[in-house]
């Protein structure tokens, strides 16, 4: 059955969408949620999601602390966000509703699922009375949908049990958005097939659900219409969907056979960059090793010992990880080898909000580490971009023989978003000889450095006459050997310090988004990319002039970083922490650079920057 | 694959001598440590086992001990106080061809880096850890450590300390530890009959050195180590022999009923009932309990190896899991991967 | 002076009850965990203790287990990763007359925590520490954990692990752990018994709790724990009895020339040859033969107290040493202090 | 005997002398500088000494590596620093003449003990001729003395062997630079007997050695006269030598009995923050618990434990542990407990030059933890100034109940100068109530703030009533309970930084000296107070304006920096590091602030800050 032709009433076209899929953990919105975005990437929108995990611990059934939701946005044309505000809401219980309605504005669709506003439920959510009938959700446009009796009445002909076809309902839910929203259903079905292959009871009853929604929107007479998003005009290529964290783990696997090296990924599992740890732990047969150490600091001694020992080495964490492998990174800076700290940022400080987005770790990655050692600092601006970004980090830790701090966070670790392929054989090589012969006489010097990289060389154990001893200890320039000089103390910090800061000329030059010559600079770096773009196009659509520039490289700055800032009347820097760039500019090119900052574990939305930008135009 | 042996690539075997595993770097401890003579037994040992400079690699962690790597005319990485399992873990693993030994003290290995230890020994990595037990902190001149005695009067302690110590063959046992041996600085044979035993054994094998440390805690082991003491005072664990010992081998150790090994005059009990030493069991409760007969080295001391087992190196295990892979998958292809989720062609 | 019974200053006994107990929060773990049980265990224990809710701190770390405290109407610190016992200590020494108890999971206390545990055993802190062994990490959702068996297929490990596992009262008597238990969450009576145990006793008390996670690693101990396997599959030790199981009592615990423990048909060696547990023995080889009897909780598997020895608490012996400094030296006077290097006035 | 008195030759007035004694480790060096500062301190001089240990392994005898020094500076007036150079050099082998002669200036004495400048130690210390035939010495004033013989002789009669006679050769040394500067002897003879009171051949050794060097210096035809250097009028009072590691000690003693709280000191060994946990100790009868921690993290989170059970919590340290605290302080910034980190910094990065001074990690200090984790940081800024930098780290800790890092260095710490003693009960009252009734109806809530400081109740185990649990988790604004909430997050970020930022209001405005309203700024803090106050006065003595003003309060700042550094049109930051207070007054102040930086593992000296100042007002 392809079903959109069945439709009888005419669908409306529409250039985007936002929906969020919200209900309790145990209720598979996650699920629907990649369902839905699978779908509309195949038909070919552009698109963008947020997945907005429950805290850490598994919240009782029906609690608002319970509550999973999923936001996708779909549109006909270029998207780099999703979505501010959602335009449909799925609430599977009461506490979905309640968590998710302060985020709608006022006309927005409510699709609930009433056969769960019962007492008990709106109790633990928290609700005096039922939502549905004291007229507080009169702004909206509420559909009510007995989703769980229909579902189970669809899947009783199969002989399923009640308590189990009530959990086939975010597959009524799935077919009702996908009604709606005129998607294909053959793929969704052959998925759920192949999903549940050994289980073919759960494969119809789910199907079976699917096909209860589709069929409902198209029946009931609640629904006007359906809508229609048409495909966006994406420049050419092959698509895929990726999320952030699988795309920096396939970023690291293209890096390690750029660079002609094995990859040695040891990390300890923590929210939210487990998921590289268990991605890379898949790819055995790309010869990739992987450890779940006891602890961040082993992760990051294992990754020093892989380094040292000729691997790509990687160790990966979130804030309370690179908290831990201070010390370990700056003996990784005084040892000078390559290796490449992941930090997919999270909610601070400490435990912090642990499944939330947060950008508050870039001062640390700049200076957490006691006495004076600089890492360069490469950030993911889009779930896509952690590929090019993990590549890049590694480009740079290997060509330089330095730790790399990559920073991602947990919105773009989770989120996902249209990728068109690299290609893979025309990756450059980012390869490094191993030294192998004396460098000095018949001596080898283990840091006689390059003239141009100041990158010292690269001898790995099983060279012969090569054997050398490197430490944390003050090294004499040259030779390596322990040195307590004053004045070759002063010269090595220069030296490492120069190194890093030599970067610059290695990097391309700030990209300026500035096609009419703007007054007011908008600087951003990391995830908030995509919701400052937004916020610009919105400027620029209101008839004013603004640029943006996006940082990928914290550390060095591009070279020309000084000179843009001071073209500028106004610099604005929106950052989901409390001014940690705008400290960094501000010191470097005593630029008034105002910081626009948020803290609350969310990405931006467009909006908050937008408005922003606009009450700076007025002043 | 076997892990490390580190013989090399070549397969040519070329005779080298001590001086081709001395660094040209000034050895730096204080004179009469015990350090030296433990140096002088690995360098020794060295060109003994056929192994290659250039295929070792020293790796240890802060503290006097751990400026051994320097002397080592090998690869070597002086890394941070209580890493050095975990540098070494990431050599051994990234690279099973190397032969990977870990240097440490007291503090290094049982204090800040006890943790690395245990899960080094759980996991058996191939590594040859060496510990060299001073028990006290040498190179911060003079704190107690996590293996001095209770009531131990140091700067940090001047009333005298209060933890109760470890014992570093029952917790490396506790941690199921696949090797463990305890030796002395001084008997270089010894020593280097461990070291070598230590170099054979496949995964991770814990050697404790009691070293004497002249400065901060001279003479400890006196009791046990004096020329004259040790007949007396030092069990030579020999596998497949009864645990005896004493000028004439009039003293032995039994079992009791309660599984503890026992002090007795073999006279006594007869020799039959002494317990035979066997390092292969795979219960290490006969191994414990021999580390039980001295809680402190001022009683008759076991020393020898007292559990060499066979278990799956973890390198070994990991490159296994590589190869199987590929044989199962085919070799990694890039391409492929990313195309592990559907795609779609815009035109 | 006494390290905390945290009976509290009025001396008046009021009787207290579960909900004492009980914070207001709500319990937030997945339904059907075993830290549900675990914590009711605990609750129902605390009344008869007689210890005050204001004299009671639950300190953790992170993980599913860690979660406990918010549960307790007591004072609480749900700390970081792995540190629980590290915190703890600073509150039980800072303030011995207290009643301090440290939740966490086998993630928490044996993999980042595991250095922090093994020196509050050997230091003999007075802390009842509770380890919820699920042998999984839960929290994260589903990696395993350093008492994972090998080959365990996980997120992280597809293919399956290769780390032998801690057998964690092994660890902790390798630790000079002065009390070492273990129980499990199908059996409130037992879990009880031995968390009354713990917190009778004077110093460190170990207690692991077998916990099912019935989300990420569902009937780990089915083989042990099933109704109707435990007769056959738990080994109930008492103090002074002989070691004995089965549905009829016709298995038991022997002793071989090897120290080792090993499980017979009592009628083929009969009754006198069992072995007589003895929580008390200085010696702690007997509690570690009986640790080695189940590597993996799959075959006959020793719960209750291992091991219930006196040593002098950290709290306590540190108290001491502040008496004895003011009988020795009078109480500190600051200005003497100052005047403790020669001084000279200016006018 | 009363040396001074039977001096024949008449004494030159000298209004200072900057003396450096220099030896093998095992020489003694260090114990006979140490009797010379005292001496002179008695005696009335003013004062500063710098001892330089050699690295932390102990390095064969007679090497390089093995020289250990002890410099002081002695004067008739008020002294800051321990002297740029000496003007008299004491070497006891050739490898303490090589590794000290480039620091002299040509003029300066040299007392060298010829006896050891023999082939192997000539060999050993890397000199390829002998310097005393060399002629590479001519520059100096070489006075060769056989120490050693002369020692050796002069104790025969007591029966010395001589092997043992030797090792009395630095009371030699000692008794001829007493006479050198006519310092009293008695108070000498008195500690060598008290100290060796229990080997009287020993003491009686030393003794004779002294007296052979004062008489050598009397009888020799070596030396034209002795010199003196009258007492400095200092102001009124008491005094005593102090090192900054004995100062911050009993800085926090006095502050737990001013804040009537027990104190609770958790650490790990590590140099040069080790001497303060063997001082505290000690000091048992002051009920003062010290614990020897397994590692940092372990004696971070003892500490936190102990504050929360209500104790005046410290953990000491050095950089590579104040990177282990990392994960750990957060936790205390998130728990809002009162708790004090003292780093006493080293050179670095990594292991680095453990025994070296450095002050590179003060942006560490201000940003090592992830997330948005602010902490109060204190600076001391002489040896002596330990006692109240310590103080004031535990008025703010406990009234703002913060952690609280203190920041020293190697050079303070092991530093001493003369130090008036303050009187023990003008110490204000610091002590802050704990909790002890429900705060919010019959609730307690952990987090509900005072208004005006913005500190939470610290309610402590053992009060009834107040049962509550803390975490690291983010927290509901006055509740304490657990929260995800979005806006609630947002809030607390601002609330924890508003709370550190409000310190300002309850520090002093900043001290500027600038008796001459100049136009140029030199701006200081820790450990360079000393050389930054000299070259000040050197600037002023040539008749140049110029203001000065240090700071103790490095977070917040006190509230007018920003306004005193606009008043300046140069502004100069002189630090050992590559200019991190730099960064952060540019960052806060878009101040063009000037960075003057040494990264050489010892203090300024005054000449280098001068010269730079000369130079920039020049420019
Ligand atoms: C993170 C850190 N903490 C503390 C130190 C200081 N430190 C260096 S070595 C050492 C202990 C030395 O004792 P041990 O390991 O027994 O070695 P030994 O010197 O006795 O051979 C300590 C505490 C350090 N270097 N790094
Ligand atoms: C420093 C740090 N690293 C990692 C984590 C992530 N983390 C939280 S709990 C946990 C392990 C949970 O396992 P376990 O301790 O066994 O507790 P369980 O959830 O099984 O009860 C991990 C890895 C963290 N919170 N902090
Ligand atoms: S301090 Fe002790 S251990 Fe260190 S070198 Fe000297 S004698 Fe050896
Ligand atoms: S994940 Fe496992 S351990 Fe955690 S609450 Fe759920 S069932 Fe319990
Ligand atoms: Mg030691
Ligand atoms: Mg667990």
């Amino acid at each position: 059955m392809t079903v959109e032709a069945t439709s009888a009433r005419r669908a409306e076209t529409l250039p985007q969408v936002v929906i969020r899929f919200a209900g309790d953990s145990g209720d598979g919105m996650q699920l629907v949620g990649d369902r839905f975005t699978e779908l509309s990437a195949m038909f070919g929108n552009d698109l963008a999601t947020l997945p907005d995990f429950p805290a850490e611990i598994r919240a009782p059934a029906g609690t608002i602390a319970g509550v999973s939701a999923f936001q996708v946005h779909i549109s006909d044309h270029d998207i780099v966000t999703p979505g501010d505000t959602p335009n449909v809401l799925v609430a599977m219980n009461p506490a979905a509703l309640k968590a998710n309605l302060r985020d709608l504005a006022s006309g927005s669709t409510l699709l609930i699922n009433v056969d769960t506003f019962e007492q008990r439920n709106l109790d633990k959510a928290g609700y005096a009375q039922n939502p549905l009938h004291d007229g507080s959700l009169a702004a909206y446009r509420v559909y009510e949908v007995p989703m769980t009796s229909i579902t189970v009445e669809a899947t009783k002909p199969l002989g399923v049990k009640p308590r189990d076809a009530e959990r086939s309902k975010n597959f009524f839910a799935l077919g009702l958005i996908c009604w709606m929203y005129t998607r294909p259903t053959d793929p969704l079905v052959d998925w759920i097939k192949k999903r549940f292959a050994s289980r073919p009871e759960v494969f119809e009853a789910n199907v079976a659900a699917f096909r209860a929604g589709y069929n409902f929107g198209e029946t009931a007479e609640l629904f006007d219409h359906a809508f229609q998003i048409k495909p966006a005009p994406l420049s050419p290529g092959e698509y895929r969907q990726i999320t952030g964290n699988v795309a920096l783990s396939y970023g690291l696997v293209a890096a390690a056979q750029a660079a002609k090296l094995p990859l040695f990924y040891a990390s300890y599992p923590i929210t939210p960059a487990s998921d590289i740890l268990h991605e890379l732990s898949k790819l055995k047969n790309f010869g990739v090793k992987t450890l779940q150490a006891e602890d961040e600091i082993s992760a990051a001694g294992i990754a020093i010992g892989a380094a040292f020992a000729g691997n790509l080495a990687i160790t990966g964490t979130s804030g309370p990880g690179v908290d831990l492998k201070s010390e370990a990174l700056g003996l990784a800076v005084s040892l000078e080898l390559p290796m490449i700290v992941v930090d997919v940022q999270r909610g601070g400080p400490s435990t912090g909000l642990p499944t939330k987005t947060e950008q508050a770790d870039l001062l640390l990655a700049m200076y957490g580490r006691h006495g004076e050692a600089p890492m360069p600092i490469v950030a993911a601006s889009s779930p896509s971009d952690c590929f090019a970004a993990a590549f890049e980090a590694a480009r740079i830790a290997i060509k330089y023989r330095t730790p790399v701090m990559l920073l991602t966070d947990g919105y773009l670790a989770n989120g996902a978003e249209p990728w068109v392929l690299p290609d893979v054989d025309a990756l450059p090589d980012i390869s490094v000889p191993f030294a192998t012969e004396p460098n000095h006489g018949d001596e080898f010097w283990p840091y006689l450095r390059d003239p141009e990289t100041l990158a010292r060389p690269w001898a790995i154990p099983g060279t012969p006459g090569l054997m050398h001893r490197v430490g944390g200890i003050e090294k004499e320039d040259g030779t390596g050997n322990i040195s307590y000089d004053p004045d070759n103390h002063d010269r090595m910090t220069r030296l490492r310090a120069a190194k890093v800061a030599g970067i610059a000329n290695d990097i391309p030059l700030v990209d300026v988004d500035d096609p009419d010559r703007a007054e007011f600079l908008v600087l951003s770096w990391g995830g908030t990319w995509g919701a400052t773009t937004e916020a610009t196009r919105r400027i620029r659509a209101r008839g004013k002039n603004i640029a943006h520039a996006h940082l990928r490289h914290l550390n060095p700055f591009p070279r020309d970083l000084g000179e843009v800032l001071h073209r500028y009347a106004k610099v604005l820097v929106p950052e989901l922490n409390l001014g940690q760039l705008s400290k960094l500019v501000r010191a470097e090119f005593l630029v008034d650079a105002q910081s626009f900052t948020r803290v609350a574990g969310v990405p931006f939305h467009a909006a908050e920057i937008e408005n922003k930008i606009l009450e700076m135009m007025q002043s | 694959m076997t892990d490390g042996n580190g013989n090399g690539a070549g397969g040519v075997a070329v005779k080298l001598a001590r001086k081709d595993f001395q660094s040209d770097q000034e050895v730096r401890w204080c004179p009469g440590c015990g350090d030296y003579g433990i140096l002088t037994a690995i360098q020794l040992l060295l060109p003994e086992t056929g192994v290659l400079p250039e295929n070792l690699v020293f790796v240890s962690g802060i503290g006097c001990a751990a400026r051994l790597p320097y002397y080592m005319n090998t690869y070597g990485v002086h890394s941070i106080h209580g890493r050095a399992p975990a540098v070494a873990t990431g050599v051994a693993l990234a690279r099973p061809d190397l032969d990977v030994w870990v240097i440490g003290g007291d503090g290094d290995m049982l204090s800040i880096g006890g943790n690395h230890l245990i899960h080094a020994l759980r996991r058996n990595v191939n590594l040859k850890i060496l510990m060299f037990n001073n028990q006290i902190y040498g190179l911060t001149k003079g704190q107690y450590s996590p293996t001095s005695e209770v009531g131990k009067i140091t700067k940090s302690t001047p009333f005298g300390s209060l933890d109760h110590p470890f014992n570093p063959v029952s917790i490396a046992l506790g941690a199921e530890a696949s090797f463990v041996a305890r030796t002395h600085d001084m008997d270089r044979k010894h020593m280097t009959e461990m070291f070598r035993r230590a170099h054979e054994h496949q995964g991770a094998a814990f050697v404790e050195v009691y070293q004497n440390c002249n400065v901060f805690n001279d003479g400890a082991f006196d009791a046990i180590l004096n020329k004259d003491a040790r007949p007396d005072m030092l069990i030579d664990l020999k596998h497949g022999q009864p645990v005896r010992f004493g000028t004439d081998g009039q003293l032995g150790v039994t079992m009791n009923e309660f599984g503890e090994a026992k002090i007795v005059e073999v006279a006594d009990v007869g020799e039959d009932k002494l317990v035979v030493h066997d390092e292969t069991r795979a219960d290490p409760s006969l191994a414990f309990s021999l580390s039980r007969l001295a809680d402190h080295p001022d009683t008759p001391t076991p020393v020898g190896v007292f559990r060499a087992i066979d278990r799956p190196a973890y390198g070994a295990s990991m490159q296994q899991q590589l190869v199987a892979a590929v044989e199962r998958s085919g070799p990694g292809d890039l391409g492929a991967l990313l195309r592990s989720a559907p795609t779609w062609t815009v035109e």
